[in-house]
């Protein structure tokens, strides 16, 4: 991969990881007060599928969408505002962070009731596919998700259809504190989707470069006519399921399996990788850090100061 | 052109018009449903579609409701105008989620940005033994939805009109089909016209009391209406509601500050229906108007059993609402003019089939 | 197999065959008002998969039921008076063709919603495992239930915790008037079982000596505790989806597929093979077609001459 | 022993002992959910559990709602008494087609054969920036349909009595808990208790007004009763409705018979309630004792947004009630005493969480 396409894959990895550490650094103020499902150590699979797409080529989200929203362009000034219940948030305040979206870069929206989006998804793709747009639309979820029957609804309508989509599945082994193998038998999820007749690749979703070969593979066949695709990526989740913290003394996993998620981080990993074609990466990631802060200061300053709604604001477009 | 000869079309057929029609003005109208291209086409709703407009706008669908509305939404957000069409309402049920939980609240929380322009057609079942799970009246569970529109015309004309209106109405509205109206024929305008979504239609004009009835109610409705005023003079107001969200609570107040009683005639249960809400507004806005309780003729609240044996009975007809009006008004029943009532309303045909051609099954 | 077994199975499709014949017959006289949808031609895997088990073994049915029912040991008698809606019907009346009930026999329920017995069939295989008993649950279900998400839920459960149950799928190729092809993508429905780590095997739905072993081995490995077992049987439905006739006049099927279908007759077939091992087969058959008039005789006289329920009747036993 | 100090818990922990308690006495009784055995155990309600029963009787669950509803009426069919929880009743939504097609008919259908005893427990969550689809308050809908019990308790007392009730009642029973309700502390005996299923309790006697309230607009009724008789020396009936379905009329009108006046305060949307059946089963048989139009107080019939900033004020509270009741009655405002309520209910801490030490998130 060349050093342009490296760097900006790591850029957008890490300004989403600064963005969240900003998030979890400022929650204790409760200025932001709303559920807030973190993406810390899963930036690899938003930054690595999204580099793929089109800014016309659409994606759905769910609970945990900042980092697939950010990695899409999502406009982040947009997405603190939201954070902040402000009338500058990408939803006026109405959603929070569990529903962001910025149809001007294709985030079609994140929801947080598990597999709401999937279908809207694949309806998105059959609109394409009917007025012969070679658009591709993309569903991001977890691995929790994947035991809602509607995906299963959906994925053999698109595979009957041969619809442009492309289901991304995060595993994180988790449903908030609950293992995959005490909700699901021992078989691989990706297996399931190729059974309904989708091509279907699982790769690891901490190596930004192996998503990104991978989902880059899928997108085209997708836009190709090749019809659905599904790509299962593993991964892990840092902090708690919802909110800003670590959360050891849960004890629902070991010390030892965390310092080993953590070894992994798809950051960390992948600049030493970079290190070795690009010399000068400490003076670039210093570079990039610093744009970052202050592109989240910005945000945060422009958030905390955005005009605040009123119970007023709360009674109005519930019919189009 | 007054003297041209008023051209007359099932509800089924004026169904059928609107959607080609709307199809043939609007490219991004699509069909979709369990049957929409067989040969049965949802009870000639949907004939000659497929032929005319071809795989690529009307389709049928695998059985998966909640997946395939969760599809029809992500169409509606993206230019298309899905109809989607349930051959029961009771299938309805597996597709809540969606309905609820993203058609609805899709465009109030996402600030305005984007809307469900979608239909969805669900169909009524009763009689011929359809039995506790395809014969429910739900329309209620969809009217206490804040983001829904959910319409039930009577008559073919609205039928075709409401659908129009559905149609290009841009938020999900549920289309209630009662299967007993498909038969009904009335004077339906070839022309492409709308009718309005949320407003009551008077059926019939009187002073004595006012009946506001849904959908295959405004039937029966109507019919004791009529039966009334030539046997007994008794002249009623007979409200149309045609749709449940929005509630047309204003029409109805505005026939109770003459009338005084209110009688609310629905196809569902008792308990828990838009029956019950629309008593609840209209005492709440016109308590002072009201000179006696107001009245709900419903079914029983007990799932409807398969045996005919059993359903005998277990709908209201013209006669529940006429004895209804009698009790309110107390009227003396020792006349000439009630035994002729009551000879007028007997039942006609089986009480389990629409009509007496009706050889089963459904 | 031995001349014993096959008289049994021969015996029990012939039976169901002319219980569907006899209804078909009287339909026109209205007094069986209610949906009704009849099972000829598919007789070989209600009698195949019936005939291995105990009477203690539960099975769940859908719209589609009769066959069910009677291959189960259901009473004959109870079944056509709750057609005819009487008093005496195994619902009392209230549930009509498409609501069966046996629980002597243990056919718990039929019910027409597609897919609502499913995970029904799960939790009795769940509480079976949960009290150790050695109990087998049977599910039958149509190509199109398996388009329903909650199979999949069901499936999931099921292989999560290796329940006793067995998924009987019958493929007669249509929902309705609709083609498989027109609601499935290309792919065969058992692997889909078996992608979610269940034991999963297809065969020809006509040839009952072929369902009954494949499912003994199934219905062996479910009671042994071998976890949820899934089996996709071949068919063809002779009649209109819904009623008593037969629908060539719809054209939806060219006659020479409806010739071809009606040439694999499992019982048909099945009298010639038996010849072959069975030389007074002829005679055997003779005695069976009387003894099974007479007993639909006297079911329909039972029927017939059932108490009529009333309104009053309806409006009870709404809460145990 | 009357000197013996009572034992107070919190309602949260009174559901966790109702359920222990009953496992103890039935080994049929299982229970199953997203969360039942993780380290947040579902708000405590399921604290220890699984340590003492283990895994054949306590369970998670996959994400697999509808699913998982018919799996557990499978279990009820066949000789258990599954309590399945779902941490948001915005999820049971997906749950619909069993709870409604099969749950509630099964019994009927089969004409009282089998029975499915099985408890769905459904959270309705509010504050904190839930969210549209993270705090509806669908009660209602379930109440509307024939062979389901509908309840939600108020205080830790009835919470542990009807969930004794429940897991006891041969049907289908929608235990609904309101979030915002965990957290409430009182005299909960430690003894193994029912309290009725379908009956209202009074929680506050007056004559001056009615007011029927559910879930936790139980609560802040009784806190507008109190400030009322205290500053204003105005008394109240306060109803603790307590079940949805069955719904418990006669109490209701037993106190409209004193008051002639009816308010009913519910934690729902305004149109399509529970509110609104209320409203008009009294109205259809007591309308001679209502002395005035009957009022409902409710969420406005918007989908509650999540800013913090949009929710500050739409929620009714004591002082809503407080101000109904004024209305109704009309009652001088230019009194101390008036003042002195005003100030007595000012809001204490943050009107978007239940209590001042909670830091979020939910
Ligand atoms: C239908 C539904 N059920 C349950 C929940 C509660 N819930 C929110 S997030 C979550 C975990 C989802 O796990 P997964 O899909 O793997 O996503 P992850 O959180 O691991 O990213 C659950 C159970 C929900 N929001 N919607
Ligand atoms: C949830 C639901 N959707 C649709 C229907 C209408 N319906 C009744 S039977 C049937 C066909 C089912 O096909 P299949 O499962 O293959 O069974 P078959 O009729 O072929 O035996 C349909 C669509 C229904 N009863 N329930
Ligand atoms: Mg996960
Ligand atoms: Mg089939």
């Amino acid at each position: 991969m060349n050093a342009f396409t490296s760097t900006k894959l790591f850029r957008s990895m890490l300004r989403i990881r600064r963005v969240e550490e900003a998030l979890a650094a400022r929650y204790a103020e409760q200025e932001m007060r709303c559920p807030m499902h973190l993406c810390i150590g899963q930036e690899a699979i938003a930054v690595g599928v999204c580099e793929n797409l089109e800014k016309t080529d659409l994606i759905f989200s769910n609970h945990r969408a900042h980092g697939h929203y950010l990695a899409k362009g999502g406009d982040l000034q947009a997405m603190v505002a939201e954070l902040y219940g402000r009338s500058t948030g990408c939803c006026g305040g109405r959603g929070g962070s569990m529903h962001l979206i910025d149809l001007n870069v294709g985030f079609m929206g994140a929801t947080p009731i598990v597999g709401g989006t999937v279908p809207l998804a694949v309806g998105a793709a059959w609109s394409a596919s009917l007025r012969g747009r070679k658009q591709v639309t993309v569903v991001f979820f977890g691995d929790g998700c994947f035991e809602e029957g509607v995906l299963h609804e959906a994925m053999n309508f698109a595979a009957l259809h041969k619809l442009p989509v492309v289901f991304v599945c995060e595993n994180n082994d988790f449903s908030v504190y609950t293992r995959r193998n005490d909700r699901q038998p021992n078989r691989s999820i990706y297996k399931v989707a190729a059974s309904h007749g989708i091509e279907a690749v699982s790769g690891n979703g901490n190596d930004v470069e192996e998503v990104m070969n991978i989902a880059s593979q899928a997108i085209d066949n997708a836009r190709n006519g090749n019809g659905p695709q599904f790509l299962e990526f593993e991964t892990y989740r840092w902090l708690e399921h919802c909110g800003p913290n670590f959360d050891d003394e849960l004890n629902y996993r070991s010390v030892v399996e965390m310092e080993l998620g953590l070894s992994n981080c798809p950051i960390k990993g992948y600049k030493l990788k970079m290190a070795e074609k690009i010399p000068e990466v400490d003076v670039l990631v210093q570079n990039f850090e610093s744009e970052i802060r202050k592109e989240i200061e910005e945000a945060f300053i422009f958030a905390s100061s955005s005009k605040q709604p009123s119970l007023q604001d709360a009674m109005s477009k519930l019919y189009a | 052109m007054p003297d041209k000869k008023l051209r007359k079309l099932s509800y089924a057929a004026a169904i059928r018009e609107a959607i080609d029609q709307s199809m043939e003005a609007d490219a991004n109208v699509i069909v979709i449903g369990e049957g929409v291209p067989d040969p049965k086409t949802i009870f000639g709703t949907t004939a000659g579609l497929y032929q005319k407009y071809g795989k690529s706008r009307v389709f049928d669908m695998p059985l998966s409701e909640n997946g395939l509305t969760g599809i029809c939404i992500g169409a509606a957000l993206t230019g298309m105008r899905p109809i989607m069409v349930h051959q029961r309402i009771d299938f309805a049920l597996l597709s809540m989620d969606q309905l609820v939980n993203n058609a609805a609240k899709w465009h109030y929380m996402f600030d305005g940005k984007a809307s469900v322009p979608m239909v969805v057609r669900m169909i009524i079942g009763r009689g011929w033994g359809q039995g506790p799970q395809h014969s429910q009246s739900l329309h209620a569970m969809f009217a206490q939805v804040p983001g829904l529109k959910v319409v039930m015309p009577t008559t073919a004309h609205d039928a075709k009109g409401m659908m129009i209106s559905a149609i290009e109405d841009n938020n999900p509205v549920i289309f209630i089909e009662h299967r007993w109206l498909h038969n009904v024929v009335d004077h339906v305008p070839e022309d492409y016209y709308r009718t309005p979504i949320g407003k009551a239609r008077l059926l019939h004009e009187g002073n004595a009391v006012t009946v506001a009835a849904f959908s295959y109610m405004a039937m029966e409705a109507l019919e004791a209406a009529r039966a009334l005023s030539a046997k007994m003079g008794i002249t009623i107001d007979v409200l149309d509601m045609r749709s449940a969200r929005p509630l047309d609570v204003g029409s109805v107040i505005y026939s109770v500050q003459k009338t005084g009683h209110l009688i609310v005639a629905d196809t569902a249960f008792q308990s828990g229906g838009i029956s019950g809400e629309l008593i609840c507004q209209v005492t709440e806005k016109a308590f002072k108007s009201l000179k006696s309780a107001p009245v709900r003729i419903t079914l029983p609240d007990f799932p409807v059993p398969t045996s005919h044996f059993m359903t005998n009975g277990f709908y209201p007809d013209p006669r529940t609402i006429v004895e209804t009006i009698i009790d309110i008004l107390n009227v003396d029943r020792k006349t000439d003019g009630y035994l002729e009532l009551c000879s007028a309303l007997l039942p006609r045909g089986n009480h389990d089939t629409p009509s007496r051609d009706f050889v089963g099954p459904f």
